[in-house]
C-alpha cells in the first residue's frame, strides 16, 4: 500500500472555515475494485467499451427512477450554504469537496444531457461532456463523500449530495468502475454471511468465548446464542461486534441487557452482518439482496422481534429501508416496531426500572456522544422525532456520572461524521479520514480540555473503527472510544439466574 | 386576426361632469394620466406651506371639474364608485386617504366656494351625451 | 478563561409553541384593539386635548428606557470589564432590542396617523428632539445588532470593546432623549426640567435589570439551566442598588421643584391633592416600587429565595408603571398655569370644578400597551430559540473559576 | 408603437405559454418519478401535518438555510420576501377587479421592490467576496441575479421617476385575454421592464429558478418519518419484487 | 423680528365709553387698509385657462416676512355670555359640522375640536372676573414647531403657526409643546367638510388666522374678529404687526397689552390688553 504523506491538520479552538486550496486532494481515490468482486454483484468486471453512452444512459435510468436525483440535479442555486458544511472539506480545504461542488461534478454532465440549456449553452450553464476526466474526478470525489448527509441539513431544499454520490457509485459501478472496499466486501457477505467473512463456526467459538469471560467477571452465566430457533429475538449486528475493541465490550452489553430483561434472543450465522454496504454503492439491488438475508433467517429461526446492534448505517438501512427492501413483516409480533434499535430497547427497561445499573463503575471517565451521523440524520429511535438524539444520551446519563456535551453545531443533526463512514473506511484513503475527521476532533479536543472529558462514546461500528484508528494521529488514545453498550456493560449489575452454575441446560419457553 | 384596438386618453371623464365640456384638462391628459399626483402633490405644498392659492393644480380645482352631477343637478363625490377619481383608482388599486380631510364635492364659504358655485350653477350634461 | 457555551433555548416544542401562541394571542388582541381604535379615531381612547398621551405612552416610554436599561447588562460586562457579565451580554443586547421594539411599536400605532410613518422615517425636523429621538432608536437597534454581532461572531470580538462602549453612550443618549421629550416642554410645569433626564436615566437602569433578571430567571428555570447563587446575588444586589439611585433621583427632582415656588402648585397636586395620581406616587411608585423590593432584596432570608427576588423585580416594574403614570399623565392632568394670580372659571367647555383633565384609559389602549409587552417578550422567546442566546450555565463554578463551594 | 405592442402582445403569449407548459412539464415529471426509499433528513416529523409545518417553514422562513448561513439567509429572504410583495402588487395589472388584499398590499409592495434589490445586492456581492460562493458561481447565474436586478431597477425607476401610464399598462394585459391588442404606452423603461419580465418567465422552466417549485418535492423535506410504521414502495421496486 | 410692547396708553383708557367709537375707527381704518391691499397685490396667474374667478386672484406668489399676521384681543371688551367668535370660528372653519360620536357630553367636551375658548378668569385678590377668547398665539418662536418631529407643525413666513395635515403624523408631541394648550387633536372620522378647510381624523389642527383668508387679498380680516366686531364688542383687532400704520399697530399703541405667559419670552403675535 502506497502511503502517502501528509500533515495532520491541525486541532484549533474554534473551527475555522478554510480558504480554497484546488485539487489538494485530486490524488485521492481508493483502489479499484477488480472484476471478480464487481461479478457477484452484477456489474461489469472493467471498463466497458461504451462507458459514455452506457453511463449516460444509467443516468437517465436512475433519473426516472429517484426523484431525489431528478430534483437536487435541478434544484440547486448555489446559495452557498452548503460549502463549509462537509468535514472534508473543512479538513482537506479541497474546493471539489463542498458539497455543491461535488454534485456539480454530476449536475454538469446532467446538464449537457438532460436539459435544454445545457445542450443549448454549455457554456453559460456550465455543462460539460462525461469525459475520462470527469469520469476521474467522479471516482475520486464520489470516493470523498461518507453520505453523511450534513450538508443536507444546511440546504434550503434538502439536497443530499449523498443520494448524488450514491447513484454515481451506481454509474461507475454499472461501467464497470467499482471501489474495491464496498464490493468486495459485499461479495464477502453473499459468500459467507458478514463483512468481516467470520465464518459460522468462528463466531460459535468467538461468543462461547465471551460467555466465558463475562462468567469469569462476573459470576453469572450470561447467554450469547446463535442460530438458535423459536427465540424472541434476532439480533442483527455489525459483525465488528464480534471481536473488534471496543465494539466487542458492546455486544457483552447487549447480552447482558438481554439477560436482565429475560428474554430469549440470537444472533444468526446467515443474517450475521447488520451493515448494509449496498447503500454505499446506492444499489437497491444489492441492498435489497443483503436485507432479504434478514427476513430469511427471521422466518428460518422463527422469531417475534428483529433487534439491531450499534451501528449508524445498519441502522438507516434497518429503520428507514428495512421494511421497503425486506418486508412486510407482518410475521413478526405487532406490538413492536420492525426492527427496534437495541438502545431503544435497553432505553425502555431503564425507564422501566428494569436495569440495575451502578453508575460509578464508569466514574473513570467523563462522557461525550458523538451522534453517528446516520443515526442522527436518517433514522429515528423511540416515538417522536429527535429520540435519537436523546435516547443514546439517556442511557449515557443513565450509566455514568459524568457526561457533557460537545459544542452544540457539532451534535445532534448538526454532527459531523466521524470521517469514515460511506464505505471509506478503508486503509486505502487514510489521509481523506484522517483530514475528515477534523472536526470532530476538534470538538472533542474543546471539551476534553474545557470538561476535561475523557472517553467518547457512539453507537456505530464505522465510527468506533474509524476514531480507533484516527485519535492517535490527533495525539489522542485510541482507546478514548467506547461503545455506548460497553457503559451499560460496565454499570449493569447482573441478576444472578438459577442456571448460572449450570452450563448446558437453557431452558427458555 | 387579432387587432390593435384604440386606446382611448379621456376615456374616464365622467360625461355629466364639466369637464366633459371642455376640451382640455390643465396640462394634455396624457400627462395627467402619469403625473397628476405629482402636480397636484406639488401644489399641495406651494399651497400649505406658501399660500400660493392658484388654482391650476389645485385639488379644488381638480374636484370642481370633474365632479359628476346627478340628472337633477346635485353633485356626486368625486371619488364615489365608478366616478372619476374612483374608476381609476380602483383599477389601479390606489387607496387615497386625501379624501379624509378634503371635501368631494365642493363645498362651503371662501373663495374656492365661488368656484364651486358657479360650477354648480351650470347646467347638469345629461347623461350619456358625450 | 474557559469558553463560554451558548445554546438555543431548548424546551420542549409543547411548551414553547404554547408559550409563542399565548403571546401571538396577545399580540393579536392588540392589533384587533389598534384597528378598533384608528378606524373610529381616538374617541374611544379615554385621551383627549388636555390628556394627550395615555396608556399606550405610559407603556412606550416604560419599555423603552427598559430596553436602554437591559443594555446595560452587557455594557457592565464589555465596558468595565467585570468578565463575570459576560455570559449575559447576549441576552442583554436581544432582550435590550425586543423591548424597544415592543415600545416603538406601540408609539407608532398611536399615532393618529400611523399610515404615515414613512413620513416620519423619512422628513425630519432637526430641532425636535423627537425627530432626534427617530434617530436614536434606529440607530439602537443598528448599535445593538452590531454589538452582539460583536459579541457572537467571533470575527468580531475585536471589535466588541470599542461597539460596547459606543452603545453605552448611545444607551445613555437614548434614555436621556427619552427623557428630555418631557424635559423640554417648557411650557408644562412638572416637566421643565433637566433632572428629568436624569431621572429617567436611573429608572432606566432599576426596570431594565428587573426585566433582565425576570427574563433570565424564566428562561433558566424552563430549560433547567443552572442559574447560581453568586450570579444571581450580585445581580440582586445591583438591582437595589438602582433602585435607590432612582429614589435618590426622585427626591432631588420634587426638591428642585420644592425650591421654585412657581411650581408649588404641580408638586402640591402630585404629592398631596391630585387623587389617583398622588396615590400613585406614594403607593405605587415609591412603597410597592421602590422600598418594598429594597426591603425583599436585603431581608436576610427572602433576599435568598428565588421566588422572593422574582417578587421583587415584579414589584419594582409595577411600580414602573404607576411611575410612569404619575410622570406622564399626571402631569397633563394638572391644569397649565396660564394665568398667574387667576383662576381659571371656564376654560371652553370645560368649566370650574373640572379643571383637572379627566382622563380614565379605555381598553383598547390597555390591550395596546400590553401588546407591545407581548410584542418584546416574543421577539426574545424566539430570539433565544433560534439563536445562541442563553449561556449554557451560569452555575457558580462556571461563571467564577476560583469558585469553591464553601 | 403599434407595432412594438404587437411585438410584445405575442411576445407575452409566447413568454406565458413556455412558462406554463415548461413549468407543469416539470412538475409532472417530478410528481411521477418515484422516490423509491424513505429518506428524510431527520429528526423530521412523524406526521403529514408535520410534514406541512416544515415545509410551511422552509418556504416562508428558509429554515433550513437559517441555520446553513446567516448572511445568505437574510439576503435571500429579504430578496424572496420582497419579491413576494411585488408579485402581490403586480397582480393589479392582471387582475379585474382587484382583490381588496392586493388593494391593500400595495404600498407595502413598493417596500418590497426596495428590498427585492437591496437582497439581491447582497445576493450577488457574495457570489464575488466569498471564495467558495465564487467558486460554485456559473455565468447563468450572474445572469440571472443582473436579468432580475434589472427588472427591479427598472420598475423602481418608473415607481419613482418616470411614470409610466398605468391604466393603459393594464388595458394591455387585459386585452390580451381577449386577443384585444391594446397600446402600450411608450415608455423605454417599462419596454425593458416588460422586455426583461418575458425573459424570466421564458427561463423560468429552463434554470435553477426550479428551486421553487423543487423544494416542494424535495424527499428529503417532504417525507413522513414513519418507514416502520407503513412499508413504503415503489412501482419500479414493486416490479422488482414480483419476478423473483 | 422683535418688537417693542406699547404701553403709551394708560389702562384706564380701555374702559372708556368711547371705545364702541374706537372700535368703527378701527373699522374704518380695515377697510382703507383693504382697498389699498387690494391695489398693491398683482393680478398674476392668467395662465388658467379654466379660471372661473374674473376679479382678484388669489395669491400666486409665496407669502413672505413683509407681514406679520396677529391680533389684539381687548379683553375689558370681551362681554360675559358672548361667545360670537367662537360660532364664528367654527362656522368658518367647518368646526360646526362634528358630530360627537359619543353620548357622554363630557367626554366629547374635552374631545372635540376648539380652535378658539371663551376662557373666564377670576383674579385670586380681587375677585374680578375676565373674559377673553384664547386660541393659538402664533408665537414667533413657536415651541409646537420646535417640538414636531415631522415639521408638520411650522411657521408661515407671514407668521402664522399651523399644520402641514399632510404631512403629521398625529404623534401629538405638540400639543404637549404648546403652553396654550391652543391644538385640538380630531379624535373621529369628519364626515363633512368644507371645501376650503379640509380636515380629517388623526392630525392635529389650530387656529391658522383664517389662513386661506390671509391668501385672497380681498379679506382683511378673520372670522373671529369680524364676528366680535359685528356683536358690537370689537374686542378683537386683526392686523399686521409688521406695518406700522396698521389698525392693529394703531390699537397696540393706544393700549397697555401683553402677552399671555410672557415669561417664556415666545414672542406671541396675539397680544391681550386689559389682563
Ligand atoms: C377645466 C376643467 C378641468 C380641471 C380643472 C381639471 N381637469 Fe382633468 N381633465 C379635464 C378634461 C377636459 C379632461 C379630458 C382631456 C382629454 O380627453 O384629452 C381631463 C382629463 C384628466 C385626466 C385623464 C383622464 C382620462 O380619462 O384619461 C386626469 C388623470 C385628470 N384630468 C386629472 C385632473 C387633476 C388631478 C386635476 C387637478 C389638478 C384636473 N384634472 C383638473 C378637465 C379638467
Ligand atoms: C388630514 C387631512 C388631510 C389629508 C388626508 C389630505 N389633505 Fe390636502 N389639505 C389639508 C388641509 C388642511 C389643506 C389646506 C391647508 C390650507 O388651507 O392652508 C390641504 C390642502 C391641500 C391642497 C391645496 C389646496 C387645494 O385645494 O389645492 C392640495 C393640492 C392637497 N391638499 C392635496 C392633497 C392630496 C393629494 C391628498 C392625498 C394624498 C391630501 N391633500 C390629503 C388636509 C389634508
Ligand atoms: C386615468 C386614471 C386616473 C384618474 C382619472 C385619476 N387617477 Fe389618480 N392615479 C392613477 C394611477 C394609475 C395612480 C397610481 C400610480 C402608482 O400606483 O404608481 C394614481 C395615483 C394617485 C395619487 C397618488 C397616490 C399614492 O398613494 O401615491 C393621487 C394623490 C391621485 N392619484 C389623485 C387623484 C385624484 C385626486 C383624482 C381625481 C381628481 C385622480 N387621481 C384621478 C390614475 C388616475
Ligand atoms: C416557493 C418559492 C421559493 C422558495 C422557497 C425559494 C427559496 C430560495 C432559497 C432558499 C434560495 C437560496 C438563498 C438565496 O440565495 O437567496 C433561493 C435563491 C434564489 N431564488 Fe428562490 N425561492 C422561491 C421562489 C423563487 C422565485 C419565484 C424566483 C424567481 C424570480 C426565485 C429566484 C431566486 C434566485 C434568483 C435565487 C438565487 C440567488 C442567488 O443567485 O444567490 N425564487 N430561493
Ligand atoms: C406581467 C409582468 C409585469 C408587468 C406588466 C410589470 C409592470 C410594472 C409597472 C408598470 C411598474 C411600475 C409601477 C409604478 O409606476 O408604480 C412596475 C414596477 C416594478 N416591477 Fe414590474 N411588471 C411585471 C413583472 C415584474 C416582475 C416579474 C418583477 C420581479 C421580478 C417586477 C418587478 C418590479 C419592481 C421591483 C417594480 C418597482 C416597485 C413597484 O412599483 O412595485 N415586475 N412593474
Ligand atoms: S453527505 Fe456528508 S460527506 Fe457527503 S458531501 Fe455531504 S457533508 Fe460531505
Ligand atoms: S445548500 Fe443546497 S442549494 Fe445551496 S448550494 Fe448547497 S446544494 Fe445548492
Ligand atoms: S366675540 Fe368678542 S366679545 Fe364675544 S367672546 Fe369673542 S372676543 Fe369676546
Ligand atoms: S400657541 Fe401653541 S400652537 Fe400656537 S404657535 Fe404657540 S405653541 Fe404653537
Ligand atoms: S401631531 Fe402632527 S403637528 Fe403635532 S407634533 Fe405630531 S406630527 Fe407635528
Ligand atoms: S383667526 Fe380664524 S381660525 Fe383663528 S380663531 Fe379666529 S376664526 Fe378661528
Amino acid at each position: 500500500m502506497a502511503k502517502v504523506d501528509f500533515a495532520v491538520p491541525e486541532l484549533k479552538e474554534y473551527p475555522e472555515i478554510p480558504a480554497l486550496k484546488m485539487d489538494a486532494m485530486a490524488h485521492s481515490s481508493p483502489f479499484k475494485s477488480k472484476p471478480e468482486f464487481q461479478g457477484p454483484l452484477g456489474f461489469p468486471g472493467e471498463l466497458v467499451e461504451n462507458w459514455q453512452q452506457q453511463a449516460i444512459a444509467k443516468m437517465g435510468d436512475l433519473l426516472g427512477k429517484y426523484r431525489s436525483l431528478r430534483v437536487y440535479l435541478d434544484a440547486c442555486v448555489k446559495c452557498g450554504a452548503c460549502t463549509d458544511k462537509c468535514h472534508y472539506y473543512l479538513g482537506t480545504h479541497d474546493p471539489k469537496n463542498m458539497p455543491v461542488a461535488r454534485q456539480d461534478l454530476m449536475r454538469k454532465v446532467y446538464r449537457r444531457y438532460f436539459t435544454l440549456a445545457g445542450r443549448l449553452f454549455p457554456q453559460l450553464v456550465g455543462a460539460q461532456d462525461l469525459t475520462e476526466d470527469v469520469l476521474s474526478d467522479w471516482y475520486s470525489y464520489y470516493h470523498q463523500c461518507s453520505q453523511c448527509r450534513r450538508c443536507s441539513v444546511f440546504c434550503p431544499y434538502g439536497i443530499d449530495t449523498a443520494e448524488i454520490s450514491m447513484a454515481a457509485r451506481e454509474i461507475m459501478d454499472s461501467i464497470g468502475v467499482g471501489q474495491k472496499y464496498c464490493n468486495e466486501i459485499i461479495a464477502k457477505v453473499y459468500r459467507i454471511g458478514n463483512n468481516l467473512g467470520l465464518p459460522g463456526p468462528a463466531l460459535i467459538d468467538t461468543l462461547e468465548g465471551l460467555e466465558e469471560d463475562v462468567y469469569d467477571d462476573t459470576g453469572v452465566q450470561v447467554r450469547y446464542p446463535i442460530d438458535k430457533a423459536g427465540v424472541d429475538i434476532l439480533l442483527v449486528t455489525p459483525s465488528a461486534d464480534f471481536f473488534a475493541e471496543p465494539h466487542v465490550d458492546g455486544l457483552i452489553g447487549y447480552g447482558k441487557v438481554f439477560h436482565e430483561a429475560g428474554v430469549s434472543w440470537t444472533f444468526s450465522s446467515y443474517a450475521s452482518e447488520a451493515a448494509n454496504f449496498g447503500m454505499f454503492i446506492g444499489s437497491y439491488d444489492n441492498m435489497r439482496r443483503l436485507s432479504q438475508r434478514i427476513r430469511e433467517a427471521a422466518i428460518k429461526l422463527g422469531v417475534k422481534r428483529i433487534v439491531f446492534g450499534e451501528c449508524g448505517h445498519a441502522w438507516r438501512v434497518a429503520y428507514n429501508f428495512l421494511n421497503t427492501l425486506a418486508g412486510p413483516w407482518d410475521f413478526l409480533d405487532p406490538r413492536y416496531p420492525v426492527p427496534q434499535h437495541i438502545c431503544e430497547f435497553t432505553h425502555e427497561l431503564i425507564q422501566q426500572g428494569k436495569l440495575n445499573l451502578d453508575k460509578s463503575q464508569n466514574d473513570d471517565k467523563v462522557l461525550t456522544f458523538h451522534d453517528s451521523c446516520n443515526v442522527a440524520r436518517a433514522s429515528r429511535m423511540g416515538n417522536y422525532p429527535g429520540g435519537q438524539f436523546d435516547i443514546p444520551r439517556a442511557i449515557i446519563r443513565a450509566t455514568c456520572n459524568h457526561f457533557y456535551d460537545m459544542d452544540e453545531e457539532t451534535i445532534r443533526d448538526r454532527t459531523f461524521c466521524c470521517g469514515g463512514g460511506g464505505g471509506l473506511l478503508t486503509d486505502d484513503l487514510m489521509e481523506l479520514r484522517v483530514k475528515g475527521a477534523l472536526p470532530r476532533m476538534e470538538a472533542l479536543n474543546n471539551v476534553m480540555r474545557e470538561k476535561g472529558v475523557t472517553h467518547m462514546a457512539a453507537i456505530c461500528a464505522i465510527c468506533k473503527s474509524q476514531f480507533t484508528k484516527v485519535l492517535p494521529y490527533y495525539g489522542m488514545n485510541m482507546d478514548q472510544i467506547v461503545s455506548v453498550h460497553q457503559l451499560v456493560s460496565n454499570a449493569i449489575v447482573l441478576t444472578p439466574r438459577d442456571d448460572d452454575q449450570d452450563d448446558d441446560d437453557d431452558s427458555d419457553d | 386576426q387579432p387587432t390593435l384596438a384604440a386606446d382611448r386618453i379621456g376615456e374616464y371623464v365622467v360625461p355629466s361632469s364639466r369637464a366633459a365640456q371642455v376640451k382640455q384638462c390643465v396640462e394634455p391628459a396624457d400627462h395627467m394620466r402619469r403625473y397628476h399626483m405629482e402636480l397636484i402633490q406639488h401644489q399641495r405644498d406651494a399651497t400649505v406651506r406658501h399660500g400660493i392659492r392658484s388654482t391650476k393644480y389645485s385639488l379644488s380645482n381638480c374636484i370642481s371639474c370633474h365632479t359628476g352631477h346627478t340628472a337633477a343637478g346635485a353633485p356626486i363625490a368625486i371619488n364615489a364608485t365608478g366616478q372619476f377619481c374612483n374608476a381609476c383608482h380602483a383599477a389601479a388599486a390606489v387607496t387615497l386617504n386625501c379624501f379624509d380631510c378634503h371635501a368631494t364635492i365642493p363645498s362651503g364659504e371662501g373663495w374656492n366656494h365661488e368656484v364651486a358655485q358657479q360650477l354648480l350653477l351650470l347646467p347638469p350634461v345629461s347623461e350619456g351625451a358625450e | 478563561m474557559k469558553r463560554i457555551v451558548y445554546r438555543e433555548w431548548r424546551i420542549p416544542p409543547s411548551r414553547y409553541w404554547s408559550l409563542l401562541a399565548l403571546l401571538a394571542a396577545v399580540i393579536g388582541i392588540a392589533g384587533l384593539s389598534t384597528l378598533y381604535v384608528e378606524h373610529h379615531g381616538h374617541w374611544v381612547t379615554g385621551m383627549n386635548n388636555s390628556v394627550v398621551w395615555g396608556m399606550p405612552h405610559v407603556f412606550a416610554v416604560f419599555l423603552i428606557i427598559a430596553a436602554s436599561g437591559a443594555l446595560n447588562i452587557a455594557s457592565i460586562g464589555t465596558v468595565f470589564g467585570r468578565t463575570v457579565y459576560k455570559p449575559l451580554g447576549r441576552l442583554s443586547g436581544l432582550l435590550a432590542a425586543g423591548l424597544l421594539v415592543g415600545g416603538l411599536l406601540i408609539l407608532v400605532l398611536d399615532l393618529g396617523r400611523p399610515d404615515r410613518l414613512i413620513v416620519a422615517m423619512t422628513t425630519y425636523n432637526f430641532s425636535s428632539i423627537f425627530a432626534w429621538n427617530i434617530f436614536l432608536y434606529t440607530g439602537f437597534l443598528a448599535v445593538v445588532i452590531a454589538y452582539l454581532w460583536s459579541m457572537a461572531d467571533r470575527k468580531g470580538w475585536p471589535y466588541n470593546y470599542s461597539i460596547g462602549s459606543f452603545a453605552m453612550v448611545w444607551r445613555l443618549a437614548l434614555t436621556t432623549g427619552t427623557g428630555s421629550i418631557f424635559g423640554f416642554l417648557v411650557g408644562r410645569d412638572a416637566y421643565d426640567t433637566a433632572i428629568l433626564a436624569l431621572l429617567f436615566v436611573a429608572m432606566s437602569l432599576a426596570y431594565g435589570l428587573a426585566i433582565y433578571l425576570l427574563v433570565l430567571m424564566f428562561s433558566f428555570n424552563e430549560d433547567q439551566r443552572p442559574l447560581g447563587e453568586v450570579m444571581l446575588k450580585r445581580l440582586k444586589n445591583l438591582l437595589a442598588l438602582f433602585i435607590m439611585v432612582m429614589l435618590y433621583v426622585v427626591l432631588v427632582y420634587h426638591l428642585t421643584k420644592l425650591y421654585g415656588a412657581k411650581y408649588n402648585d404641580i408638586e402640591h397636586f402630585i404629592l398631596l391633592g391630585g387623587g389617583v395620581y398622588t396615590l400613585m406616587f406614594w403607593f405605587g411608585w415609591i412603597i410597592i416600587g421602590s422600598i418594598a423590593p429594597l426591603v425583599l432584596l436585603y431581608h436576610p432570608d427572602y433576599s435568598q429565595d428565588r421566588n422572593w427576588i422574582a417578587t421583587a423585580c415584579g414589584l419594582t416594574i409595577a411600580g414602573g408603571f404607576a411611575a410612569m403614570y404619575v410622570v406622564i399623565i399626571g402631569s397633563q392632568a394638572f391644569p397649565i398655569n396660564m394665568f398667574p394670580g387667576k383662576t381659571i372659571v371656564a376654560f371652553g367647555a370645560m368649566t370650574e370644578g373640572n379643571l383637572i383633565a379627566s382622563y380614565l384609559p379605555s381598553l383598547p389602549e390597555l390591550l395596546l400597551g400590553i401588546g407591545g409587552v407581548a410584542v418584546a417578550l416574543f421577539i426574545t422567546a424566539v430570539g433565544v430559540r433560534v439563536l445562541q442566546f442563553l449561556p449554557e450555565s451560569l452555575a457558580d463554578n462556571v461563571i467564577d473559576p476560583h469558585y469553591k463551594a464553601s | 408603437m403599434s407595432f412594438i405592442s404587437s411585438v410584445f402582445a405575442y411576445l407575452y403569449y409566447f413568454a406565458t405559454l413556455v412558462l406554463v407548459v415548461g413549468l407543469l412539464n416539470k412538475i409532472v415529471q417530478y410528481a411521477r418519478t418515484p422516490a423509491p426509499l424513505k429518506i428524510p433528513t431527520t429528526p423530521a416529523p412523524i406526521t403529514r401535518t408535520g410534514v406541512t409545518l416544515r415545509m410551511l417553514r422552509e418556504v416562508v422562513f428558509f429554515e433550513s438555510l437559517f441555520r446553513g448561513n446567516k448572511w445568505t439567509w437574510l439576503f435571500g429572504w429579504i430578496f424572496h420576501f420582497g419579491l413576494f410583495l411585488v408579485t402581490l402588487r403586480h397582480l393589479r395589472y392582471i387582475l379585474e377587479p382587484v382583490p381588496v388584499v392586493i388593494t391593500m398590499i400595495q404600498p407595502f409592495g413598493i417596500y418590497g421592490g426596495i428590498a427585492m434589490v437591496v437582497g439581491l445586492a447582497g445576493l450577488w456581492a457574495r457570489r464575488f467576496l466569498v471564495d467558495r460562493v465564487q467558486y460554485i458561481t456559473a455565468r447563468s447565474d450572474h445572469l440571472i441575479l443582473g436579468l432580475i436586478v434589472t427588472i427591479g431597477l427598472t420598475g423602481l425607476f418608473m415607481r419613482f421617476f418616470m411614470h409610466t401610464d398605468i391604466m393603459q399598462v393594464k388595458a394591455f394585459y387585459q386585452g390580451l385575454y381577449h386577443f384585444e391588442f391594446h397600446l402600450l404606452p411608450a415608455d423605454p423603461v417599462l419596454l425593458i421592464h416588460l422586455l426583461l419580465v418575458a425573459a424570466l418567465l421564458i427561463i423560468f422552466p429552463y434554470s435553477k429558478l426550479l428551486h421553487a417549485p423543487g423544494l416542494f418535492f424535495s424527499p428529503t423535506r417532504n417525507q413522513v418519518d414513519n418507514a416502520r410504521d407503513q412499508r413504503h414502495l415503489a412501482p419500479w421496486a414493486r416490479r422488482l419484487e414480483q419476478q423473483p | 423680528m422683535t418688537y417693542a410692547s406699547h404701553s403709551h396708553s394708560s389702562p384706564d383708557a380701555i374702559d372708556t365709553p368711547d371705545s364702541i367709537d374706537a372700535v368703527d375707527t378701527d373699522r374704518r381704518q380695515f377697510l382703507h387698509y383693504a382697498a389699498a391691499g387690494v391695489a398693491t397685490v398683482a393680478l398674476g396667474g392668467g395662465a388658467v385657462l379654466t379660471t372661473l374667478t374674473a376679479t382678484a386672484e388669489p395669491r400666486t406668489t409665496p407669502v413672505t416676512s413683509t407681514h406679520r399676521w396677529g391680533m389684539l384681543i381687548d379683553t375689558t371688551k370681551c362681554a360675559a355670555g358672548c361667545d360670537a367668535c367662537v360660532t364664528a370660528c367654527e362656522r368658518e372653519n367647518g368646526l360646526n359640522l362634528q358630530q360627537s360620536p359619543t353620548d357622554d357630553a363630557a367626554d366629547w367636551a374635552d374631545q372635540q375640536s376648539a380652535w378658539i375658548r371663551k376662557v373666564t378668569l377670576r383674579d385670586n385678590l380681587t375677585g374680578q372676573v375676565t373674559q377673553l377668547p384664547l386660541m393659538c398665539q402664533h408665537c414667533a418662536e413657536p415651541p409646537c414647531v420646535d417640538v414636531c418631529p415631522t415639521g408638520a407643525s411650522f411657521k408661515r413666513a407671514d407668521g402664522i403657526v399651523m399644520v402641514d395635515r399632510h404631512t403629521c403624523i398625529g404623534c401629538r408631541y405638540c400639543m404637549m409643546a404648546c403652553p396654550y394648550q391652543a391644538r385640538s387633536f380630531v379624535h373621529q372620522p369628519v364626515a363633512q367638510k368644507l371645501t376650503q378647510v379640509p380636515r380629517g381624523k388623526g392630525c392635529v389642527e389650530s387656529c391658522n388666522l383664517c389662513v386661506s383668508r390671509r391668501d385672497d387679498d380681498r379679506q382683511t380680516s378673520t372670522a373671529c374678529a369680524d364676528a366680535c366686531a359685528a356683536s358690537g364688542q370689537g374686542a378683537i383687532v386683526f392686523g399686521d404687526l409688521n406695518d406700522p400704520n396698521s389698525p392693529l399697530h394703531q390699537a397696540l399703541a393706544q393700549v397697555n397689552s401683553r402677552q399671555i405667559r410672557q415669561e417664556l419670552n415666545l414672542n406671541t403675535g396675539v397680544r391681550y390688553a386689559g389682563l
